[in-house]
């Protein structure tokens, strides 16, 4: 029968070129972690979260992880809508924070453009009115 | 004229035929799963449509120049839309937990068991040898491999192995449970893992999609498709510095993709070919798949917890079919049943990973052994 | 070579034709209807645009391979981009009010008759069956259904056929009152129309636009792409559980697609084909059609009011005429004008749903007729 | 003159089709609302809408719509801008509560993985938060 | 050598060309600006500001409106969170307001306001702003 | 058939060649520019991804119906892509300063010298002409154009013309400042420019890219297409009443391209073709027209100075080269290293704005004169 046998052979070099790629990848991982800076490694890490959360375009994305509010007064939990209102407020906020401090390398040209329009026009609207303000 | 034109005015009502009407109840049936029990509307809501406006008597959507004609030569026939698709989800999957426990791996291998079983189940059916490829993919439980797959080695079996392969997707939570409590001991399922404390660096996620590239699109040429786009989402991912492609690629693109992928896959479930014995027969070897693909994850799982002196908890084995990320959620599920304090999530995320990665390899395997020896 | 080059160079200025001057004075006009007067500026603009760009000398942009051919055989050849704007259309409209007053749907039959209106007038014009009906549809006084209709059946008069349904369209707010008021009493407008309090269920909802589909679709099948389109978009609206796919079908997509489709029909308004008597004869018609649509709309409601003893708004008949939703919008000015404590908004919204779907039916039914015995 | 047949013909063909088409329409309609159940017709009602109102990407748009803030206590108005924030908030926070309540039976993917990174990463680090904090 | 003389003979006509063409804009320019209407041109570019403002589904456009928040008693800023947070609540009321109030001339269809160019607004701002400020 | 599958299993790593390798490296490099350094990662990330897909061993991807092959058809061929960006870029720049000091238009024609310079040197190390106006287009140091001339001229040089082209405007904030300060005094330097205080309406703004259009397009017809399709974007932007367009042209649709774009051009880099002495020349070359377009800005600006008895900050005159608007950023920076009070930041961006312009007509216009002469 010579299709059960195909199906056999192709299970038994099937399974195993898997198998033998993912253990190859397994090696390959431990050699890269072999390699790991922890130090560094942690802070671009969480650096590369933010971005990653920024990434998602929706700054509204990691409001409730950001946002660990307290009542410092030990007074009542604040209610979710103003706790919600507030994430919004300091994922945007870090967003501008984050993109106005890019460095000069920074590419804006084609894509980032987006973020340059939304903040960085702000803050060259900031130097320009300084400019029309100097005068008086 | 007047008499032609009557005729030609009640060609709809008389070229309405029974196939037609049975596959309004699959439509049917399909858009209840999809919108009362919330089972991946988002690809079975365009699937249905597809087929309720493909199976329209004389339906011009399906003619020469019909929009579903249109969107099917544009994305499904070339390949390109499960590939864009797979771009957006490398750029959604986050493989940290793999890189964390880069032994799960193995898991995410043994989850594709399934796939070959079933082939083998196939072809002993009396499927052809592409046919039954085709449909041993549904174990890769993972959509768009799946659809790249039975794509090009059987065209017309698309319809029936996609649904197949979303539907069971989306009972992923319903499925395996009791495979998973039959396959292990109250007390293994109680095993609490420690956590994987281990950071990883940025680079080291950079590198990931790179090395995996380079690595499987060396070995298995018929793989690189599929784990090329991957990894390509997923390195533009952890570049961070272009978030706004890794945006569209997530959000834009995937969803237009999706919409016509679904309504494409949807047309071609016509009734005359739809409505076969086969196709009962694909749904049927289908959750057989599921169920293998499971089992050997599971049994893997627990030679390693017996090698690694009792201290992996084999449920995790479960989360190696891919389905992402379900599967690694069913497993935190049945694992805090048994233990509430027990949290094997982030580890279950590792081996789904794996799974996810797994299911491409093995797609691209497959295409390579059945396309070169089928002709 | 020189001298052959420097003609080259100089091939623009000579190649201006009077004709592409006066496109551009036309574009002129369209832009600033679209920019100062806002009228319809998401497709006027693009069109206005794409006529400049088809107009300058030896355009390289309609040329083969140029942008705008590029987007015209992407899209307007083959009926994909007004089909894709229906599905974002259908994502956008609510058929709640239409839901709970079906009786609504006569009048949105009403408002089709300026279509065979026209139709009739443009045959005794002495334009061919194919172009009189392409012409009527601007009856449909529906944007996309003008564009499909007269896409297939005249493709030569796309431009000003188009031009007119979207500036009419535009004009409603204008155009309407003054025959509103003509065929209504000050006593009927001011008729208060009892507030339809039922609650249409989500169920129903979401089985409205399936059933349209398949009822169309099988007694219409022409019908079923527009209709098909239509509905599709409601349905993923209503199901609520895609919402992914609702918004890239009435955003990002419906918005890439609006502008594609207006450049490349601006690009279809080359003035050598332009500039003909028929092109004026076509904006006449348009304006008929219009006035004829709304005429009847009114008239069938004022005979449902008699039958209702007086309790049914004729105003409402106005909105039949589908130019969703601004139709509406117009009957509550009117009414509103009369007394301002009226409030026939929701039951306009009725019948000016009603009459969208009405449209896309006019529009298959107008191909089943023509194209069945145009040949 | 046969054109003009022609267009009495289709006239009244294509009207005739038309009116048949909305009548039967109307039937259908008639038939579907006979079985409409009303509370819970309205229940869902409610939820679709909502639903639907996140739908559009613009959670926040109809927020200001949505709630009617009245001072309880009899005082001025709020603030537009507050109403506003407060409308924001309750969209959002209603969003995450859908999303993180969702049934195991909802599917994540691949499309609403984008909401799942958003809001269930948050509901899964707090719970691994909670893990790592249980020692203490 | 024929490829040095096309090469020169390019570079003259081609240079030649391109700043006949940008003079050629320099006058159309210069011709435009000589019948600029400052008043009514200022005005427009208030609302189009506005437009522009609200266009962006993205809260963050009116950034600019965010700086001037100032406490009027003197008290000390405000968060830069509540800072933003009041800035998108006024982006979104407005909106809501704007979309609520369009005149039924608008044309809402296909497209109503919901996202566009980003951008815009800064630049604009600073220049009505420097508008408004001449007078005084 | 064992062996020959076995042969056909290992086919992935016998296949692979030096050459493979060598662009595995290179794309590595430009993944380092783009991660690390942010060199334009928009563009250079997507490339090198799709550098290493084509360079796979047997990449299926570049076959027929590959992915790349797909998406080189559907954009690059066709120029489709690079103009689609145009409509972005143009929805994206605000001609504002630009309209407020018209002279600049004269440093943005000088910015252009480099294109025609470089050219020549190109004829005298043996390229054909139209390879060296191709390798001439990086002095317009404006991705799209480079893109869409080069794509038309030479198109097996796309590869390392575009590679060049947006390496070095990412590399504008490192090449330009020792030229600039080496070509100009500290007391140019320091030169204050008195604010241009005038106000430009918002009908001048909504005329300039109509009239821009209507000259360049009718002088230079080979032009119509890069200034068109940059001058509807700015028509969209300026005319207020189509956001919906404006957004969509400049995010969701200029991600998705930009995305595609990158990795069709990256998929033109495969070894055997891009490792050529020639690429050398061209990277080299590049850099040349760089300078120059820098040098020539400046020297024109130095001029204007002279005539304007010294009110004219001869930095400006570097910002006339486009790479827009990072041009006119280092400009700023440049001047405030001399005098921390000094803004010339919005008289740079009248001059950069013009660059941009100037860059599409240089390309138009080097279309006409060689393909005029070429054949
Ligand atoms: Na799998
Ligand atoms: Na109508
Ligand atoms: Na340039």
């Amino acid at each position: 029968m010579d299709d059960l046998g195909f199906g056999l052979w192709v299970t038994f070099v099937g399974m195993g070129l898997v198998f033998g790629l993912l253990v190859a990848l397994w090696l390959l991982l431990s050699l890269a972690l072999r390699f790991e800076a922890r130090g560094p490694g942690a802070a671009d890490e969480r650096r590369a979260t933010d971005e990653a959360r920024l990434a998602t375009g929706a700054a509204v994305a990691p409001a409730p992880e950001r946002i660990a509010i307290r009542p410092t007064d030990g007074g009542p939990p604040p209610e979710p809508a103003l706790v919600a209102a507030i994430g919004v407020a300091v994922a945007l906020h870090a967003e501008s924070r984050r993109l106005q401090a890019a460095p000069a390398m920074r590419s804006y040209w084609p894509g980032s453009l987006l973020f340059a329009s939304r903040w960085v026009s702000a803050g060259r609207t900031r130097q320009s009115q300084s400019w029309h303000r100097r005068p008086r | 004229m007047s008499d032609a034109t009557i005729a030609q005015l009640l060609a709809g009502v008389t070229g309405l035929t029974w196939q037609a009407i049975v596959m309004f109840g699959v439509a049917g049936i399909l858009l209840w799963l999809a919108i009362a029990r919330d089972y991946e509307p988002l690809l079975l809501l365009p699937i249905a449509a597809g087929a309720i406006l493909a199976n329209l008597p004389h339906s011009p959507l399906i003619g020469e120049e019909g929009l579903l004609t249109i969107l099917y030569d544009a994305g499904i026939e070339n390949e390109l839309f499960p590939l864009l698709i797979f771009i957006g989800i490398g750029a959604l999957t986050d493989f940290g937990p793999l890189l964390e426990n880069p032994r799960m791996v193995l898991l995410g291998a043994a989850g594709q068991f399934g796939i070959f079983g079933v082939l083998i189940l196939a072809l002993l059916l009396g499927f052809s040898r592409a046919e039954s490829a085709s449909i041993g993919i549904i174990g890769a439980i993972d959509g768009p491999t799946s659809i790249y797959v039975s794509g090009q080695l059987a065209p017309h079996l698309l319809g029936p192995i996609t649904v197949a392969a979303y539907s069971y997707m989306a009972l992923v939570p319903v499925i395996m449970p009791p495979i998973m409590r039959a396959l292990t001991t109250p007390a293994e399922r109680r095993i609490r893992m420690a956590p994987g404390g281990r950071t990883v660096s940025r680079r080291t996620r950079i590198l990931f999609p790179i090395g995996v590239t380079l690595l499987v699109g060396t070995l298995v040429p018929m793989a690189a498709p599929l784990i090329g786009a991957l990894m390509l989402g997923n390195l533009m991912r952890e570049s961070g510095v272009v978030q706004r492609l890794t945006g569209a690629a997530s959000n834009e693109l995937a969803n237009v993709v999706t919409l016509f992928l679904g309504l494409a896959i949807g047309s071609t479930m016509v009734g005359a070919s739809f409505l076969q014995p086969g196709t009962l027969a694909i749904l049927g070897l289908g959750i057989v798949a599921f169920g293998l693909d499971a089992a050997t994850g599971l049994v893997l799982a627990k030679g390693l917890n017996r090698l690694s002196g009792g201290t992996f908890n084999p449920l995790i084995g479960a989360a190696g079919i891919s389905a992402f990320p379900m599967a690694a959620r069913v497993v935190q599920r049945v694992a805090q049943s048994e233990d509430f304090e027990n949290f094997p999530l982030m580890h279950a995320m590792g081996a789904n990973a794996a799974g996810q990665v797994a299911s491409a390899v093995a797609g691209g395997v497959l295409l390579a052994l059945v396309a070169g020896s089928a002709v």
